[in-house]
């Protein structure tokens, strides 16, 4: 029940209103549930209303984490001389 | 699409399937609840079973508004629809749901009853306003994601003083449910699920915070790790539990900090707070009686709340028997369980809410795996790599 | 009387124009014999006289009821065009005549029945194809949704082609000739309620062309099929079902638009249950994959051609054809048919 | 799953029946390949494949929309049987192959569905033609009316059969193969508003085997047309107005049943006007008039043959052929296209 | 069919034009006028003019209720199905007459307005009784042959207590008209029609009987034959009027003794003095303002009067420019002399009611002569016998 | 607007309402018009109501006179020796 997408500001208007983009496409939306929204943000979309802002640092750096975790575990493989993890 | 097809890749899956069969211990049994039906919907839709180690289960958790709304609560719908003629407005994921007699609210306007389906609530205020005429129901179903939305729309309804627009309400509170699902109050020891860990709630936590979680991991001592709905952030989550499990360690983690914080959306709770009011219990499918897990609609907005404004009956609601779903929703049995799955029960032919919803369980198993629910042999699996 | 008396400002059809009259006679020879014109047609009769074939015959029939009207990239016109010579493709033929009939509401417009009736008299034009013999029916307002429109295709299947799902073999590979869903999220970008703004245009377009030189190369193709309603899953698993093998698709080779993706995305649809109007599935031996991928590339509606997945194993006797996929991170996942119609969802 | 789940008491046709999903699937298998099953049909392509015709090959469509679905006499289902393979006949032609395209209401009983689809599989094996592929689609409640179903035909014209208007001369006879108007007021009968008792059955009925017999004994026919909608004088006059002849009634001659007489007086109707669905008429030299009425007599279609008219002489260049009637009392009167629709009145 | 078939009889029929032919003047003109549009229709429908004398002529007079009723009040009955958004009933007749701008009920019908086709105003109280929250308004129309069917409606209407129903009300009176056709006020009596003597109405006089015509009669000297509607019952009484000519008689008299009386039905009379009272004057197409020749709904029924329940608003309605409807109705004119008849204006395209109703002069001509009336050489007619 | 057609009383009904017959065609229609009634009375039928009793002599004897007139003059001309009428 809680399917929400990212997308991004592309137009302010009033009523608490904006037009964003998802992946392409464009749908007016509510940003009433937000206290502050500037036209380039990433806001998480849910049923009509912009739900959160999107940090892209934040996804950024989980990103980060997710590669290196891997990479690591293959650098410590290779290191040791063994193989790494086995995949399921 | 950004912030999406990043947590979907191939390779970073790959890694991340390395690294926990490396961290996953041999000699434990690892059972996950995975709260949420978004999450019970990813792992199925992207085969996250298939880069698990063997010893390591997902419990698929209440987490799904469809799925836990007993029967009664959508024959509701269906009689202010067809007995006092309104507008009823609602999500499509609700439109399929069978109620007593496996009416639902496609079958009740095939037979002529006034359903629309809506996108947001902001179309039902639309509807309102284009049929000055006719009574708009909104059905409001949906977890603390969804009910700010609801909310906004009664207040918006307010402001412009919609006298023909009104909710259902039906919204459900997560941590009274989840406090539920760990405490298991009249269901014997025995027979209580052993989890060891949750994938906390991606969106709802948007709104209430990973802070709301707190109390719950405190009181019980099990790992929260709030995750995100791509596979990836799945994976991640499921990560950071097994280090939590294998340390010993019960906190509230967050793998999905691009978008939720420690206290959520504020402004959001904030309007939560104004429009809705606390049931002192509520009736979860599966669950029972839950209290404090659900909201109406508060005295001051009364002139919004549908249970108001039409004298909806007392009926003789029924679940299907035989249907399982109430124990698969507690997580203690498995859709494979169920005599009827497969069989009588298909997601053309559901016979409870569970086969309905995308994110039920026992739709998620037949849509994406029965060929093993059922027992015919699996199909070989290619590599991952 | 002109056709531009008929179709004065604000002229709509009433139930005398399917009263068979002189008002259905006029409607008949003022906009479909004009937009359709063709020697076939032109002989009058309530039945098209058409030259001796050479070959089997194919029929085919499709009622196109599409919602709205005119969508990006089509109209109900063109598609009903589009949509029967593509089945008649999939017969391994060469479409030789189109019947159309038209069921209209009462109160629907003069001039869009003729601007559709004009771009369903191009597209049989530019495809070559005769619309041969017709019907006019008018319905009474709330009968309807302006315009049905049924279009029946015969054509001429050459002699050593034998397309069929029994023709399925283990080791085949699974071609499409592009991109998938962009007709159906054409559509529902389109649908009252639901408009959102997006660049994606419906695929609908006539496959013959393509489909004839892909025959003409390899004669034993095993299976064509255009994946319209319920999209490429119903497709593949009726192709799974009636020949009882496995079919594997492998998702990351699937070609979509990124707007398609997005917008299922928001909608909380699988691509691959949204219909497509100018695409075509084709299962083929292993060593015939590359070098129809090469003929399909040739033609401008298959331009993003690829090899999409492999048919496995037959399964067991007595349990019907599997359609499985490997997921983008390596999983595998099972393909259901679409359960019941297409909704959107927030969940 | 067998059709009892299908049909089972109050199911209705839901939106997912027209989903192109497992529904869809189910209800084609359970419903329509149940009625129609014949070895074309049961190749379960989206294009049947028939075998190499010889002949010419001639092709018609009807949209059939009648309401209400079942009449005295008839259904939908039987009657779009007739209807279409009345049409291939009329071009001198032997049908070989039918397909249906159902569009269905939202809502409508899937027991009416099956009774239909029933009806329809079993005209079609009376009249010894298959339903070679077909076709289902869903509406949305008051998008509809119940069922509408196209139906298309294609058939034979053996060699030197050239059926055609422009084959009318002067001096040749009009026959009819019996009583004007049973169809249209059976079905008037049962209109909501208007309903009256009368013994009176639809005519509807397929007349292929008629006219093979027609065509062999006189392969010089120069046009056969069934008079329906618009009934008797529509046709007619179209044949006027295509051939630039005169045609002259005799309206003594043309056969009535009292009851239909009788019902047109009541409503004002003409019953020259009136749709029927088991009548040809048949334009031929002179002295074929006698052979043919005899032929069309032997069949239980025929019974009523007679002769009504006769052409006349060709109109003046750029005049249109005028149809007229010697009346009753011996006036002459231009017999003229229904105006509008057909509407009960008053005076 | 009894009393129908008979009255078609070829033989009979050749009797007639034999005696007609032989007791007709040469040195005569004859000009009869039927006055009603059931005449007409039986005149061209049998080809009852190929039997008669080259020097006898029938000019076509007003008695069509769909062609005299004036544009006006047919805007109006499509502004309340319109506007007032009322189920109105009409007669199949009047569904394709033009009003203004060429729009009729029928393609009000197709633009949206509930409008239905009903048989009888039994139908439309079915109707009222059917759509109780609707407005069912009956469009009334027609000579004294229709008006007791009506009055009968708002007796049933008022006993049932169906507050929903009430009649547009624009029935008509022969008498009156027939005196206005006589006394032509405001005519160059140059231009006025001469009339040798009347068909007089068939099913009218089975209501107002033989002697309603005696005051006419006596005052402007013309014979009138009541005359029944079969081809017969026309050439027998055209038979009986030209006795009456040749002899310098002017009469009353009754062709049509098997269902006209010299009273009529006084039942029907009274159910008609009860509900209606008389308009000072009417408007009539062609004819103008006509005194005392048409129906309001009395006072004591207000309550069922469609112009008292709906604000009818003043429109600018318009007669169709250059239509000759008028004088063709007053018989001075013919449809052939009309510019737009068989061109612009034909059955499909009518201009004028006159060629809508098939008791219209330009109908009638249209669709049974229009070769004569259009100057292309009329078919060569076989003999008679 | 005064089509009117016979038909043959075949039942009454409660409500002065009636089944007739019209050639072969059945229907119920309001007598209320009508002072009295009877099953096999033929009435003639207008807008769903019967307006009138039909007179079953006076039918016969118009038809009487119609065949009388004819034949009279076919008669008298033949006795006069010449032909009749011409026809039109
Ligand atoms: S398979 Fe169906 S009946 Fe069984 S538990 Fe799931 S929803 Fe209920
Ligand atoms: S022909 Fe038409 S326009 Fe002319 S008078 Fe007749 S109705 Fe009027
Ligand atoms: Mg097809
Ligand atoms: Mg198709
Ligand atoms: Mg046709
Ligand atoms: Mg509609
Ligand atoms: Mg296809
Ligand atoms: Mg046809
Ligand atoms: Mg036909
Ligand atoms: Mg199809
Ligand atoms: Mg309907
Ligand atoms: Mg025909």
């Amino acid at each position: 029940m809680c399917l929400a997408i990212p997308a991004r500001i592309t137009a302010l208007h009033d009523g608490a209103m904006a037009t964003v983009n998802a992946g392409g496409v464009t749908r007016d939306v509510s940003v009433a549930l937000l206290e502050a929204v500037a036209v380039g943000d990433y806001v998480l979309l849910h049923v009509g209303y912009a739900l959160h802002l999107i940090s892209e640092e934040e996804a950024r750096e989980t990103l980060r984490m997710m590669a290196q975790t891997g990479l690591l575990q293959d650098e410590l493989a290779e290191m040791a001389g063994t193989s790494g993890g086995q995949g399921a | 699409m950004k912030y999406v097809s990043e947590f979907r890749d191939p390779v970073l899956a790959r890694n991340l399937a390395r690294q926990i069969a490396a961290e996953a211990d041999p000699a434990r049994q690892y059972a996950f609840m995975e709260f949420c039906g978004g999450h019970t919907h990813a792992i199925f839709r992207y085969g996250v079973h298939d880069l698990m180690p063997k010893n390591l289960r997902f419990v698929h958790g209440p987490g799904c508004p469809v799925c836990v709304l007993p029967v009664r609560r959508l024959d509701d719908a269906i009689e202010v629809a067809e007995k006092h003629g309104a507008i009823l407005c609602a999500y499509g994921d609700m439109m399929r749901v069978p109620g007593t007699g496996r009416r639902s609210l496609l079958s009740a306007r095939a037979a002529g009853a006034d359903i629309r389906m809506v996108y947001s609530p902001l179309d039902a205020l639309a509807l309102a306003r284009e049929n000055p005429q006719a009574q708009v129901v909104f059905l409001g179903i949906g977890f603390e994601t969804t009910a700010p939305a609801t909310a906004m729309a009664i207040l918006q309804a307010q402001a412009e003083g919609l006298a023909n627009f009104s909710v259902l309400c039906n919204h459900v509170l997560t941590p009274p449910a989840i406090r539920h699902v760990l405490e298991a109050p009249g269901i014997d020891p025995e027979q209580a699920v052993r989890l060891d860990g949750f994938l906390g709630p991606s969106h709802v936590s948007t709104v209430i915070g990973a802070h709301a979680y707190a109390p719950l991991v405190a009181r019980y001592g099990k790992p929260v790790v709030i995750a995100g709905f791509e596979p990836l952030d799945v994976m991640q989550a499921v990560l950071m539990l097994i280090r939590q499990v294998n340390d010993g360690r019960a906190q509230v983690e967050n793998q999905y900090t691009r978008v939720v914080t420690d206290t959520g959306n504020q402004k959001a709770q904030g309007v939560m707070a104004q429009v809705f009011t606390l049931r002192p219990a509520f009736e979860w499918r599966g669950l029972g009686s839950v209290p404090d897990s659900a909201f109406a609609i508060a005295p001051e907005y009364a002139a919004f709340d549908a249970e108001q404004r039409f004298p909806i009956s007392d009926k003789a609601s029924r679940e299907t028997k035989s249907c399982e779903c109430p124990a698969i929703l507690r997580g203690v049995k498995e859709p494979k369980d169920c005599k009827l799955f497969g069989r009588a029960c298909t997601p053309e032919t559901p016979m409870g809410a569970c086969m309905v919803s995308s994110e039920g369980a026992c739709a998620a198993w037949y849509t994406y795996r029965r060929a093993e629910a059922m027992g015919t042999p699996a199909p070989a699996l290619e590599p991952a790599q | 009387m002109t056709a531009q008396d008929l179709i004065r400002p604000g002229a709509v059809i009433e139930m005398a124009h399917g009263g068979g009259g002189r008002a259905t006679a006029r409607l008949i020879r003022q906009i479909f014999a004009r937009h359709f014109a063709n020697p076939l047609l032109d002989q009058g009769h309530d039945a098209a006289v058409l030259p001796r074939p050479v070959g089997r015959i194919v029929m085919t029939t499709d009622a196109h009821v599409v919602s709205p009207l005119t969508f990006p990239g089509g109209d109900i016109g063109s598609l009903s065009v589009h949509g029967t010579l593509n089945d008649v493709a999939c017969g391994g033929a060469w479409p030789i005549a189109l019947s159309a009939a038209f069921i209209i509401e009462e109160g629907f417009p003069l001039a869009d029945l003729d601007r559709i009736a004009a771009s369903m008299g191009a597209a049989a034009r530019s495809a070559g194809v005769p619309i041969a013999t017709g019907d006019t029916k008018v319905v009474e307002r709330g009968h309807g949704d302006g315009v049905y429109i049924t279009t029946t295709g015969i054509g001429v299947v050459p002699d050593g082609v034998e397309i069929s799902p029994q023709r399925i073999r283990s080791g085949q590979a699974v071609l499409l000739s592009g991109t998938v869903g962009d007709h159906g999220i054409a559509i529902l970008s389109r649908r009252q309620g639901l408009e959102f703004g997006t660049g994606i245009q419906s695929d609908s377009a006539a496959l013959h062309r393509m489909v004839a030189d892909m025959v003409a190369a390899v004669p034993g193709i095993a299976v064509l099929r255009d994946p319209t309603r319920g999209g490429l899953s119903a497709t593949l698993n009726e192709l799974a079902e009636a020949s009882g093998h496995t079919i594997t698709l492998n998702e990351a080779a699937i070609p979509i638009r990124p707007e398609v993706a997005g917008a299922c995305e928001m909608l909380g649809l699988d691509p691959l249950h949204i219909a497509n109007e100018g695409k075509m599935i084709c299962i083929c031996a292993e060593e015939d994959a590359e070098p129809l991928l090469t003929i399909m590339r040739a033609h401008p509606q298959g331009g993003d051609a690829a090899r999409i997945g492999t048919v496995g194993d037959a399964a067991a006797p007595g349990t019907p054809g599997l359609l499985r996929m490997t997921t983008l991170i390596g999983g595998m996942r099972i393909v259901d048919w679409l359960a019941g119609e297409q909704l959107p969802r927030i969940c």
